[in-house]
C-alpha cells in the first residue's frame, strides 16, 4: 500500500488488470511509447509491447475498432485523448456498441471500456474540459463511471474493464494529481451501480460525483450534510440516493455540466417520483451555465462555485 | 529535383467469365464440378429466396426489404471464398452472403419481419448481425482483425458495404487503422451504381473506388461483380495475403442493383428504365449458367430440378419462421446489458 | 388555405422560404431529384435547381458542409435522413454549431437547420425510430424544435430558417401523413420558445411534444387536463409551464424516449425547483424502457401506451 | 480482357528553392524583390512572435502554446498566395498564417492566454477562429467553397490541417464531398512527420499524404514544405484552378515539426535528437535568405534591421495585450445566442 495519485491508481489498475487477464488490450492515441499525454499509460508499453497499440488520429475508428476487438474476445480499454473528442464516436457508441448485445439477442457483445479525461480545472484550450455525462446516461446499453479518488478509481476500472457491457469511464482531469491517497496494490473491485456514502448527515443529502465532489466537500461547513458519491451515473443506485433524502428531506445537486439536460435533471425527477412526500423543500440543481464552457480567463466562473454550492445549501435549508 | 515522381499507381479491373459465358484459363481459380454446381445452386437460392422476401413484402407479411437482384455473385462469389473461422461483417443488403455461409433462411426471413430473433447467429458462424447505419461497421470488421491478429489466429475478416458506404468517414478511418496495421481483413465494395437516388458519379469523383485503397497503402482492384470467378479469385487470393501476414486488400465488384433500393423506394423517379436493360445482359447467374452448358455440367432438367429444390426449401423456410411465433415483449429489455439493472427489473414488471 | 398534412406543410414552408430569400439551399441525401425518402423536398429541385443538392452518403460532411456554408453567408437547411445517422454529427453540431458565434465572439455564425425524421410509428429497420432529443437539448447554442401538426411544422421551420443559430428540428415521422388540417398558404411564423396550450383543463398539466401529443390526446378523456405542447425543447417555454402547473399542481411527462436523461427528467427537475409548493402529487414521467428500440415487432411495447399514461393520469390524480 | 489497367496516377513533389538557396528560374513564380523582402520580414515577425509566445508561457503569462518553429515557409508561402477575399479555415499550429494575414499579434497572444475575445476576426479578414478538434473543421471550408460558389463569387476556401488531420472521418467526408461538386477549395495538409509522439509513418501507410487527393477524383501534389516559392506557387496554382471553376487541390507541404508538440509534450520521450538536427539544415528561412543574398538583397545589417522591428512590434503588441484587460464574465453567455435567452438573462444575474 502505498500514497498515490489518480494517475497512478490508473495506471496501477491497468497493468494488473492486462497482466490478469491477456484479452486485455489498450489502444489510442499516444497511449504506447508517450504514455498518453496525462501519463496513464506510462511505462505499459514497455511491459505489454504486443498489447498497446498508438493509433492513428482517428476517435471514431478507434471506438469502432474496440468495438470489433471486443466482438471477437479481447477486452479492449480505449483512451480519448479528451472528453472534447468523444463526441465523433457517439455513432459508434450509441448506434453500435450500446446494442450490439441487444442486435444479435445475446450471440455478441461488446466488453469495452472507453477512458477518457473529463471536466474542467487545468485552463486547457477549448474543448479540453468538456463534461457531458449525461448524453452517455441517456444510452441504454452504456454504463458510465466517475471516479473522485485514486483509491475508488482503481477499484472502479477494475469493474469497468470486467464488466460484460461497454462502460464509458469518465476521469476528472483536476483530480488526476491533487490528491494522494493509500491505494493498495492488491486486487479489490468497487461494484458498478453501487454509491458511496462518504458523509453521513443528517439535514440535506449533497449527490456529487467526480471533481465537484470535493467541491462539495469544501462547502459543507456548518451544515449537516449526508454527501453521496455516485461513482457510477449508468445505472446509478436509486437506493442510496432514497434513503438518503427520505433521512434527510432536503437535496443539493452539484454538477460541472450545463445544467439543461444535466444529469441533475435525472436525479431530480427521480427523487420527485419516488419521495416527494418526503421532501421539506424543492430538490436544487448547482450546475454550470447555459454557454460553451469557457477557456482559461473566464473557467473559474463557469462550473458551479464554493458560493453557489452554500448558497443552494442555504436555500433548502431556509425554505 | 524540381518536380520529380515520388509514386505511381495502377488501378486493375478484373474478369475471367465474360457475358458469353466464355473463360478466360490462364487465370481460372481452382474449382471442382461439385464447386460449380455450388455455386449454381446458391445463385438460385438466394434469388429464390430475394423473390419470396419481395412477394411476402408485397402481401405486408415482411417489412421494408433490400433486394439483392444482380448483386448475387458479388455476394456469393465472395462468401464462398472464406473458411468457416473467418469474421463477416455484412451491411444490409447480404442475403446472399448470409445464405452462402449456412445461415438459417427462416432467420433472415425472421429479421425482415422486424423480430431481433433472426440476428441471433447460430453459434457455428462468425457473421455479424446487420449493420443498418451505412458504413459504420467497417471499423468493426478491422478490430476483429486486429484481434485475430494479437491472438495469433489465422483468421481473417471480411466487410462488405457499398459505394454509398466508401463515403462516410467510418471507412476512411477503420481502412485507415488496418493499413496502419496491416491487418488481415478485406473490404468487399458492392459497388452496384447506386445509393437510393445517387448514381455512382455523384457518390465521388474518382474513377473507380478500388483506388482508395492506395490512400491507406494496400492493395485496391475492381472485378467484374457479375463475374463470379473473378470475384471468388480476387477474394481468395485477398484471404490467403491477409492471412499470411500481407495486409488488407479493397476489392471493387463492379455490379448493378437491378431493383429499387428498397420495398419502400421507386427507382422509376430517378433512374432510367433503359439503364437497367443493358444490365440484363449481364446478369451473373446467366453467365455461369452459359459456362456450365459449354462444360457439360448444366441441363435443363437440372436447373428445372435445383429451382424446385430451392423453391420447397424456401417455402418451408417461411414455414419455419410461421411456426417460430412472436417474440416475448420482455426480450425487449432483457438484453440491453448481461444483467438487468433495479430499473429493468421494474420496467419488466411494468410491461408484462 | 388548404388542407395538407405536414409533408405537404414542410414541403411549401421550405419552398415559400427559398423564394423569399435566395440565402436558403438545401442540401442532403436524394433530397433532389427524389425529393427525399419521405418526399419532403419533392419539386423543389425542379423550382430552385441551383439551390438543392445531393450529396454523398456522408452525415458529419454535410452538416460540417452546412456550417461553412452558413459562416459564409448561407441559410443552408440540412436534411439527415433519419435521426439514427444524425449521431454522426453529434461532432459537429457539438464541437462546432454551437460553439462558433462564442467562438468567435460574434464575428461568425451559424444559422442553419437539421431537419430530420423523428421517433417511432412506422416499423422501419432499426436506427429508424429514434428519439434523442434530449442530447442535442443539452448543447448550449443549439435550438431543439419539434412540430406536432401540419400548421406548426410550416410555422416554426419558417422560424427555425429565419433564425440566427442552428436549429435541429425533429420531425415525427409518424405524424408525417396522420393528420391534415387547414394551413395558409399565407406567410406566418410560430415563435421558437413558446409553448402552445392546446387545450385548457384545471387538474392535471400534461406536457408533450411531436407525436406523444397525439397519444396523450387520445388518453386523456375523463381528465380535466390540461395539455401543453411545447413545440420549441430548448430553449423552453418556462412561463407557460409554471402557470399550468400553478393552476392545476400536478404534472404528467409523456415522451417516447428512455426515461434515463430524458428530456422529462429536465422538465420535471425544473418545475421542482420553481413551484414545489403548487405541486399536489409527484411530477410523474410516462418514458420510453430503458432498453434499445425494439423492431417492428415489438415496437408497440417501448414507448408510452394510452394504458401507461391513463395510469399515469389516475396516479397523480389519486395521489 | 482479364486483367486490364483503367486507371494511373503519379504522385509528384515540387521543388523550386534548395537548402543552399539555389532556385529553379524555370519553374520560379513571379515574385518581386519587394514580395521577396515581405516574406523574409514575415519568416522573421513569425518566429519572433512564436518564440516570445514560448517565453511567456514559460513565465506563466500564457496557457498551452503549439510553435509553429519549422514550418513557417509552409504557412507564409501559402497565406501569402491568398486574395484578401478567399476565405481561411486554420487548424490549431497557424500563427504565420494569421499573421501574413494580417491579423493583430496582440488578439494572438490574447487568445493563447485563454481569452476567445482573441478569436473574434476583424471585419476586413475572412479567417476562421482556431480549430482544436483535429480534421473536423475541413468540411467548413468545403462549405464555404459551395457558397461561394452558389453566390457566383470568385473566391476560394483554404484549409490547413496536419498529417494527423488526414486520418479524420472529416477530412475523408469533406473533400469526397469537394470532389463531387467541384467546388472552389484548397487543402494544405503541413505534414510536420508527427502527430504528437506519432511519426507520419504509423499514421497511414500511404507513402504520400498527397496521394489522397486522388480517392476524390482531383489532384494532390507534395511540395517541399520548407521551400517558401514551391509552397507559394502550388497554392497560387490551386487557387487559380479553383478560381477557374477546376476545382479541389490538395498539397501536402513536406516539413518537419522542430519543437515539442505544444509546451504541455516533452518529445524526448518519443523522438530521437538526431532527426531534429538533420532537419536544422533544411531551415526555411536560412534557405531563403542565401537565395535573397545571392540576389544581392540581402545583406547582415538588413537582417538586423528586420529582426530589430520585429522584436519592437510584438513586444508593443504584447503590451497591447495587456492593455486589453480581462474579459468581463457575463461574455461566457453573451454569446451562446444571438439573443439571450430567459433563463440566461437569470444566469446573468447569477454570475455578475
Ligand atoms: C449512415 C446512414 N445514412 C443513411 C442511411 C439511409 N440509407 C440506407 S441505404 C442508403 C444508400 C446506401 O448506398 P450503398 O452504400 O451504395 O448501398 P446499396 O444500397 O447500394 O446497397 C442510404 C442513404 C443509412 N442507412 N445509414
Ligand atoms: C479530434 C482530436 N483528437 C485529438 C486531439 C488532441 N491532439 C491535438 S493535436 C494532436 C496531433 C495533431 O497532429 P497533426 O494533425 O499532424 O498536427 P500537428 O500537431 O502536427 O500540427 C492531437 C492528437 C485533438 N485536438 N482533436
Ligand atoms: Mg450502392
Ligand atoms: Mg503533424
Amino acid at each position: 500500500m502505498a500514497r498515490i495519485n489518480m494517475v497512478q491508481a490508473i495506471n496501477l489498475a491497468l497493468g494488473q488488470e492486462m497482466e490478469r487477464d491477456k484479452d486485455v488490450v489498450l489502444i489510442g492515441e499516444d497511449v504506447g511509447k508517450d504514455g498518453g499525454v496525462f501519463r496513464i499509460t506510462e511505462g505499459l508499453v514497455e511491459k505489454f509491447p504486443d498489447r498497446i497499440f498508438d493509433t492513428p488520429l482517428a476517435e471514431s475508428g478507434i471506438v469502432g475498432t474496440a468495438i470489433g476487438m471486443a466482438a471477437y474476445g479481447l477486452k479492449p480499454v480505449a483512451e480519448i485523448q479528451f472528453m472534447g473528442f468523444i463526441y465523433a464516436c457517439v455513432e459508434q457508441l450509441l448506434s453500435h456498441a450500446s446494442r450490439i448485445r441487444s442486435r444479435s439477442r445475446g450471440r455478441y457483445s461488446c466488453p469495452m471500456v472507453v477512458r477518457t479525461p473529463y471536466g474542467i480545472g487545468i485552463k486547457p484550450p477549448e474543448l479540453h474540459s468538456e463534461s457531458t455525462e449525461a448524453l452517455f446516461c441517456h444510452m441504454p446499453g452504456i454504463k458510465v463511471v466517475v471516479p473522485s479518488s485514486p483509491y475508488n478509481a482503481k477499484g472502479l476500472l477494475v469493474s469497468a474493464i470486467r464488466d460484460p457491457d461497454p462502460v464509458v469511464f469518465l476521469e476528472p482531469t483536476r483530480l488526476y494529481r491533487l490528491i494522494k491517497e493509500e491505494v493498495p496494490e492488491a486486487e479489490y473491485a468497487i461494484p458498478l451501480g453501487k454509491a458511496n456514502v462518504v458523509q453521513e448527515g443528517t439535514d440535506v443529502t449533497v449527490l456529487a460525483w467526480g471533481s465537484m465532489l470535493h467541491r462539495v466537500l469544501e462547502s459543507i461547513e456548518g451544515f449537516d450534510a449526508e454527501v453521496i458519491d455516485l461513482m457510477c451515473l449508468s445505472p446509478y443506485d436509486e437506493e442510496t440516493i432514497l434513503n438518503s433524502v427520505k433521512k434527510t428531506g432536503r437535496v443539493v445537486i452539484v454538477h460541472e455540466a450545463t445544467r439543461r439536460c444535466g444529469f441533475g435533471a435525472e436525479l431530480s425527477a427521480f427523487i420527485a417520483e419516488e419521495a416527494m412526500l418526503h421532501l421539506k423543500s424543492p430538490v436544487v440543481r448547482v450546475a454550470g451555465l447555459d454557454a460553451v464552457i469557457p477557456m482559461a480567463r473566464l473557467e473559474d466562473y463557469y462550473a458551479p462555485s464554493k458560493e453557489r454550492i452554500i448558497k443552494a445549501l442555504n436555500k433548502v435549508m431556509e425554505y | 529535383m524540381p518536380e520529380n515522381i515520388i509514386e505511381k499507381f495502377e488501378i486493375k479491373h478484373l474478369q475471367i467469365l465474360d457475358e458469353k459465358g466464355n473463360a478466360d484459363t490462364a487465370i481460372l481459380p481452382n474449382l471442382s464440378d461439385n464447386d460449380l454446381k455450388k455455386l449454381f445452386e446458391l445463385l438460385i437460392l438466394s434469388r429464390q429466396f430475394d423473390q419470396r422476401a419481395l412477394q411476402l413484402h408485397a402481401e405486408g407479411r415482411l417489412g421494408t426489404y433490400a433486394s439483392i437482384l444482380g448483386q448475387e455473385a458479388s455476394q456469393i462469389g465472395s462468401a464462398y471464398a472464406l473458411e468457416k473461422t473467418d469474421w463477416v461483417f455484412p451491411s444490409f443488403r447480404e442475403m446472399g452472403v448470409y445464405i452462402t455461409l449456412g445461415y438459417p433462411i427462416w432467420m433472415l426471413f425472421q429479421y425482415w419481419t422486424g423480430d431481433e430473433r433472426g440476428m441471433k447467429t447460430p453459434d457455428d458462424l462468425n457473421i455479424f448481425p446487420v449493420s443498418v447505419p451505412v458504413g459504420t461497421h467497417t471499423p468493426h470488421a478491422v478490430g476483429a482483425a486486429f484481434a485475430a491478429k494479437i491472438k495469433g489466429h489465422k483468421t481473417a475478416a471480411l466487410s462488405y458495404f457499398g459505394d454509398g458506404g466508401s463515403s462516410k468517414g467510418d471507412f476512411h478511418e477503420g481502412l485507415n487503422i488496418a493499413g496502419v496495421h496491416k491487418l488481415p481483413v478485406v473490404f468487399i465494395c458492392q459497388n452496384n451504381q447506386w445509393a437510393i437516388s445517387l448514381p455512382r458519379e455523384k457518390q465521388t469523383a474518382s474513377k473507380t473506388i478500388a483506388q482508395k485503397a492506395y490512400s491507406y497503402g494496400f492493395e485496391g482492384i475492381q472485378v467484374d461483380g457479375n463475374d463470379i470467378f473473378a470475384v471468388y479469385k480476387a477474394t481468395k487470393d485477398a484471404l490467403e495475403k491477409a492471412k499470411a501476414g500481407g495486409g488488407p486488400t479493397l476489392i471493387e465488384c463492379f455490379t448493378y442493383r437491378m431493383s429499387d433500393h428498397t420495398t419502400a423506394d421507386d427507382a422509376s423517379r430517378y433512374r432510367p428504365k433503359e439503364d437497367v436493360e443493358t444490365w440484363k445482359d449481364k446478369d451473373p447467374l446467366l453467365r455461369l449458367k452459359l459456362y456450365m452448358q459449354k462444360k457439360g455440367i448444366w441441363t435443363q432438367s437440372y436447373e428445372d430440378d435445383v429451382k424446385k429444390k430451392a423453391t420447397e426449401f424456401v417455402d418451408s423456410e417461411i414455414k419455419k419462421e410461421e411456426a417460430a411465433g412472436l417474440p416475448d415483449s420482455k426480450d425487449i429489455i432483457n438484453y440491453t446489458y448481461k444483467d438487468l439493472t433495479q430499473r429493468q427489473k421494474k420496467e419488466i414488471k411494468e410491461i408484462a
